[in-house]
């Protein structure tokens, strides 16, 4: 119907389609987004007079159990997109469900996290530490928040294009897979500088 | 990628998948355990930034698929990767 | 072309079939909530012109104040409140949030949305011959986005204690403990760089996906390069700024101190925040984007003077490809030297050295394109449309703009001149009688395309002439005063003793100005009522032009062609014998 | 009288010993510009007159190749990295690296703030008492602690930078509030204050008068007015005015009034040269 081309297949010479192309220029817009922190994080850590390590002040095992919820929600969701590609729409919607399961699950022990700061004392105006601490997770948070919604709606009212252009869909699955590998991976390192060093 | 629709080659992919994820978690559980060593600042730093570059990347490049993408995506992220590193050397100016 | 319509022949079908269909849009969805890129274009495209308007109408208010210090605004003062003008005297503080203003709205609001939202949505997708973005919704939402943040920008004027006030710079502490609407500032900020990083993946992919067959890139049209790189600045040159503005509002309203050093004693109170903070930090997040963003003012203006002199002189741009590749060398440099606007905060030499060598470096490239189109002059034919005469007089304004940005460019002359006049003076030169210029004539060259009338050719020529005389008047007297030392954002420059031994040129600038103003009214009357009453253009190509948009009929209509096109050559291409060879046409 | 130190349109006076490279520099970096423009303007010109549309005359479309704007091109290259090594980069090197012997030099720390330049001499001993941000009220505007080691004797006054000629000064330059920015055009002199941070610079003078110091970043309402007199004097003059300020402060204080030669009693050896050298210029 689209005079649009490419949208659920890929162009000749670039080999990619409009949607795969564009999250990934996107991605890299978020690549230098996070940069900017992670180098206000260096800046801020190397002026401190004080710093606190992470452990003294943050709940490792909370972490590690996040870390490993979101690595948990990455690989669901790699699952969800090759189950459509095997076209097992039940599958995709199992995994799929899994992952915002998850993602929400991660969400709620940062809600704690959060609440146990704040019971402590510990608020962004207490020093540069925390100020970036709940800077880099905030944003991360609301990262999370999108990808939830951007997961539901093809878990959900999305998934109906699956039975007019299931390419077209899959291709969607794979773009939302995409930001979310992104999101995983910035925890990665976000996990050690906030929480280990 | 055409190359990787059939439904084999997904099984297999599948297959990687779970091998790729245990991987990520026993590396998770290595730089906590490690943490927990107290190592000196130096040291610390650079053990948990190589692990995590080592999760990041297998993350990359096999969720995010990029051990066989097109030119124009290594294209890209190649030039983000390079200005990544002029906004990281802002931390080396002051 | 898409799968489900494999065959070539079924696509003009599917040209009509859309036209029909959009022909029976409800209004708002024609041109309100609209997904068709030329809507989108024309919609940034006037948004964008009233908000320069608005930011000229500031600096004409604040012109007077620089003339006539202290002297109550005649007619207007009275009107304007007594807490912005008591006594209709403009007060400091309101000078300042106009300064702050005047920046912000002509970049953000003004010359970027109308040279990459509107030029680039109009023409972009009709150059590579596609039918839309590639992704309209997402064209629609970069929009309304654009037009939140400038909505809050606007109504930031009327917020508990005025509009920001810290320079569009916005350097903390100033801005963090300003009590002012700085928080607005930033929060527009932050919508008008989503709406850019939107608009930009759409250009990105629509330039690169969408283009028709035998579309190289090595014969895209400049514009159309100009417009790639300019997006790929704004994506990977904003979001440092993105998340430096969250930092800066995280330190206004949460109470942190990213920017902000320990023992901070404002108006003999200690400043009760934690400290341990860099101000510094803030100049280079912001100089990162602010340095790129300073050539997302300047590529798609040349862009479009190389489309309009390759039009009118009939012959071939000189050198397309070291043009191309200059541009791209341009672009990446500029990432790479930004903090030649802090040789003063106290830089050592290793790192001020690296960067005036490179800010040498990047004029290289700059030459290198005017001297493109200088030799492209050469045994050309040149047509005076009015389109070229903006054009051409870009090239020696842009020239004064660029020249003087060497000085500042090396350390030891920075010493002298920065933050003086002379800055104010070199970037004008390149912003207004360049990138301004060369906007008026885009705006002139493609009019008959867009709207289907010519324009009036003497209104035209009043404007320009008026206009680039006048404008020397207002920028020239600027360098000079910069020599003399005069600082820039000065309320009243007659309290310093060589303030006022230069208060002679702010008379000459100020009626520079106002002049300048006189004669943008030829030019607002010229597009409005031609609308009606110029000569209706039906032909496709009025101007001889050989890039695609001349292919389309007069005024496009909503699919942009009605019939499959495709690319044959080079673009500017010009036989002896028919004096025109379009990329479309197959010969 | 002088003829005005800020002729219009051109640079203003220099007194300064470093500002003849800076000004050369500009002069010579102008000139190319000035070439570069008026050649190319030339050619520009000459194109806009002799290749304009009209009858009988066609536009020449065959590929050609010029060699002489190639030449330009790596000429401008040239002349850019002489500029910047040989004129722009030793100039900048000295300002930013050469500095006087502390012991030797006049050492003065300028404390900005909105909207005034408050200046700290360290007095007889040549050594600066502490100071806290705590202390800082309109009475006492740089913080100083009067029972601190060294400061009793501190001289502190505000917008008036007094300094004699043919003597390098160094100013220790901070700000207690937001950025501004130390300008002395006549001086060729300038160095952003920011808070948080404590940055040197040096300059000497060579001829007296009143001049200006220039606030040159936006500061608040109050930037435009943020001036301040950059006084130069003889070294006797400035000898005596050191001694008044001395005098009124010991007054103030209720000590008993400085006596005339230096050093005094409590001076620490390594403030011992720079008392000398003082006592040197009032016996002058
Ligand atoms: C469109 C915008 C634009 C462009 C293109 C440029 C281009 C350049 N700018 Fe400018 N600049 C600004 C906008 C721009 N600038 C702004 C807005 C500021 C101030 C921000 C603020 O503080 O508020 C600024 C400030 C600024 C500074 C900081 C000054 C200071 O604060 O102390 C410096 C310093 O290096 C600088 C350098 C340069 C250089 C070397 C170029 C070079 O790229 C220029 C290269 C071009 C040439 C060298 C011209 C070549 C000419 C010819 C070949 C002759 C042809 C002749 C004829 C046609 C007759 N600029
Ligand atoms: C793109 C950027 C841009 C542009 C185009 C301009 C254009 C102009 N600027 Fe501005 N200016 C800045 C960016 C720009 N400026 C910035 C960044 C600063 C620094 C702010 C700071 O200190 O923080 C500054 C500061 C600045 C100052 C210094 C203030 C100070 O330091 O105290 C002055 C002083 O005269 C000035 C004057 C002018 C004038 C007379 C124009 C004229 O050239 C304006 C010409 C405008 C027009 C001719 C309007 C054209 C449009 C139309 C006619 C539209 C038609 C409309 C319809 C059809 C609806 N500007
Ligand atoms: Cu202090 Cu401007
Ligand atoms: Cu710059």
């Amino acid at each position: 119907m689209s005079l649009i081309p490419y949208i659920d297949h890929e162009h000749p010479v670039t080999g990619v389609t409009n949607a795969k192309f564009g999250i990934w220029l996107f991605l890299a817009s978020e690549v230098m987004l996070f940069g900017a922190l992670f180098s206000t994080y260096i800046i801020l850590r190397t002026g401190a007079t004080v710093w606190p390590h992470g452990y003294e002040v943050l709940n490792i095992p909370m972490g590690t159990l996040n870390t490993a919820i979101l690595i948990t929600s990455s690989v669901t969701i790699v699952l969800a997109w090759a189950a459509l590609k095997m076209r097992q729409l039940p599958k995709f919607k199992l995994y799929m469900g899994l992952t915002c399961l998850l993602s929400l699950i991660f969400l709620v022990i940062k809600y704690f996290e959060y609440a146990a700061k704040f019971h402590h004392g510990y608020y962004p105006a207490t020093n540069t530490y925390f100020a970036i601490y709940f800077v880099i997770t905030g944003l991360h948070g609301l990262h999370i928040i999108g990808g939830i919604v951007v997961n539901a709606y093809l878990l959900g009212p999305g998934s109906k294009m699956y039975a007019t252009e299931p390419e077209r869909f899959t291709g969607r699955v794979e773009c939302a897979g995409l930001y979310w590998h992104f999101v995983d991976l910035v925890w990665i390192f976000v996990f050690p500088i906030l929480y280990l060093l | 990628m055409s190359s990787h629709d059939s439904p084999e080659e997904i099984k297999k992919a599948v297959k990687l998948y779970i091998g790729i994820f245990v991987a990520l978690l026993f590396l998770t559980l290595v730089t906590v355990g490690v943490s927990y060593i107290h190592l000196s600042v130096g040291k610390a730093v650079a053990l948990a930034l190589f692990v995590a570059s080592i999760k990041a990347s297998l993350v990359a490049l096999f969720f995010m698929h990029l051990k066989d993408e097109r030119k124009i995506i290594y294209a890209t992220i190649g030039l983000t990767g390079v200005l990544f590193v002029f906004l990281m050397s802002i931390s080396m100016y002051l | 072309m898409s799968a489900s319509h494999g065959h070539a022949a079924s696509h003009d079908e599917q040209i009509k079939h859309t036209l029909e269909h959009w022909a029976h849009e409800p209004f708002w969805k024609k041109y309100i909530f609209s997904i068709d890129h030329k809507v989108i274009g024309l919609q940034y495209a006037i948004c964008s012109m009233v908000f320069l308007l608005i930011g000229f109408g500031m600096m004409l208010l604040m012109r007077w104040q620089l003339a006539y210090p202290n002297q109550p605004l005649p007619l207007i003062g009275g009107i304007l409140g007594e807490s912005l003008f008591p006594g209709g005297v403009m007060s400091p503080d309101t000078y300042n949030q106009l300064g702050a203003m005047h920046g912000t709205i002509m970049i953000f609001l003004g010359v970027v949305p109308l040279s990459v939202g509107g030029f680039g949505n109009y023409l972009l997708p009709i150059q590579v011959g596609a039918h839309d973005m590639a992704f309209p919704k997402l064209n629609m939402a970069s929009f309304w986005v654009f037009f939140i943040g400038g909505m809050i920008m606007m109504f930031s004027f009327l917020a508990p204690g005025g509009a920001a006030a810290s320079g569009w710079t916005s350097y903390p502490p100033l801005s963090v403990t300003a009590q002012n609407a700085q928080s607005y500032w930033l929060v527009g900020m932050v919508f008008l760089i989503t709406s850019s990083l939107l608009g930009s993946v759409n250009t990105i992919v629509t330039a690169i996906q969408l283009r028709v067959r035998g579309l190289s890139f090595m014969r895209w049209p400049v514009l159309v390069w100009a417009q790639v790189i300019t997006a790929f600045l704004l994506l990977l040159a904003f979001p440092p700024l993105e998340a430096a503005g969250v930092l800066q509002l995280m330190d206004r309203l949460a109470g942190t101190s990213f920017f902000m050093p320990s023992g901070l004693v404002v108006s003999g109170e200690v400043l009760q925040v934690s400290g341990g903070g860099n101000p510094i930090l803030w100049q280079h997040l912001f100089w990162f984007l602010a340095h790129p963003e300073v050539y997302v003012l300047i590529l798609p203006a040349v862009g479009i003077v190389g489309e309009i002199i390759a039009t009118n002189t009939r012959k071939p741009l000189y050198g397309y490809r070291t043009l191309v590749y200059s541009m791209l060398f341009l672009g990446f440099t500029s990432f790479i030297v930004w903090a030649h606007h802090m040789f003063m905060t106290g830089m050592g030499t290793t790192l001020s050295s690296f960067f005036q060598a490179t800010t040498m470096i990047i004029s290289i490239p700059s030459v290198i394109v005017l001297t493109t189109y200088l030799l492209t002059l050469w045994g050309a034919s040149i047509r005076y449309t009015v389109p070229m005469l903006f054009a051409l007089a870009f090239l020696p304004m842009f020239a004064i703009g660029g020249l003087t940005g060497l000085p500042l460019g090396l350390t030891a002359s920075d010493i002298h001149l920065h933050d003086t006049y002379y800055v104010i003076g070199h970037f004008h030169y390149v912003v207004a009688p360049g990138t301004l210029f060369a906007l008026m004539a885009g705006v002139y060259h493609w009019y008959p395309k867009v709207t289907g009338r010519m324009f009036n050719e003497t209104l035209g020529k009043i404007h320009f002439w008026g206009s680039i005389v006048s404008i020397n008047f207002i920028f020239m007297p600027m360098l000079l005063m910069g020599m003399m030392g005069v600082s820039r954002r000065l309320y009243d420059q007659t309290v310093y003793a060589h303030g006022a031994a230069g208060q002679s040129y702010n008379l000459v600038m100020s009626w520079g100005a106002w002049a300048l103003a006189i004669f943008q009214i030829p030019f607002i009357w010229n597009l409005i009522v031609s609308l009606k009453k110029g000569k209706v253009v039906t032909e496709e190509n009025p101007w001889g032009g050989t890039t695609l948009e001349w292919a389309t009929p007069t005024p496009p209509p909503h699919t942009n062609f009605l019939h499959e096109v495709e690319v044959f050559r080079d673009p500017y291409q010009y036989s002896p014998n028919r004096n025109l060879l379009p990329q479309f046409v197959k010969e | 009288m002088n003829p005005t130190p800020y002729p219009l349109g051109k640079l203003p006076l220099d007194i300064s010993t470093h500002g003849a490279g800076i000004d050369q520099l500009i002069v010579y970096i102008h000139i190319f510009m000035a070439i570069l423009f008026v050649g190319w303007g030339i050619y520009f010109l000459y194109c806009l007159f002799a290749f304009r549309e009209r009858a009988g005359h066609t536009p020449q479309l065959e590929e050609k190749h010029f060699s002489l704007p190639k030449y330009v091109e790596v000429g401008v290259v040239l002349v850019e990295v002489v500029l910047l090594v040989f004129f722009s980069s030793p100039v900048w090197g000295s300002y930013k690296n050469d500095f006087p012997d502390r012991n030797e030099a006049l050492v003065i720390r300028v404390v900005s703030e909105q909207f005034a330049w408050n200046m700290h001499y360290p007095g007889k001993d040549g050594k600066f008492g502490k100071t806290s941000p705590q202390l800082m009220d309109g009475t006492n505007p740089v913080g100083l602690d009067r029972e601190s080691e060294n400061g009793r004797d501190d001289i502190v006054t505000i917008n008036n930078l007094f300094v004699p000629i043919n003597r390098p000064v160094i100013i220790d330059l901070t700000s207690k509030d937001v950025i501004h920015s130390f300008f002395l055009p006549v001086a060729r002199v300038k160095q952003d204050a920011v808070p948080g941070m404590e940055i040197p610079i040096h300059f000497q003078v060579t001829q007296t008068g009143e001049y200006e110091i220039a606030c040159a970043q936006l500061c608040g309402v109050g930037h435009y007015r943020m001036r301040g007199q950059f006084i130069v004097k003889t070294p006797e003059e400035y000898a005596t005015w050191m001694t008044e300020q001395e005098v009124e402060l010991a007054n103030e204080l209720g000590d008993a009034p400085p006596a005339e030669t230096a050093p005094a009693a409590e001076a620490t050896p390594a403030a011992a040269p720079a008392a000398e050298s003082n006592s040197e210029e009032e016996g002058k």
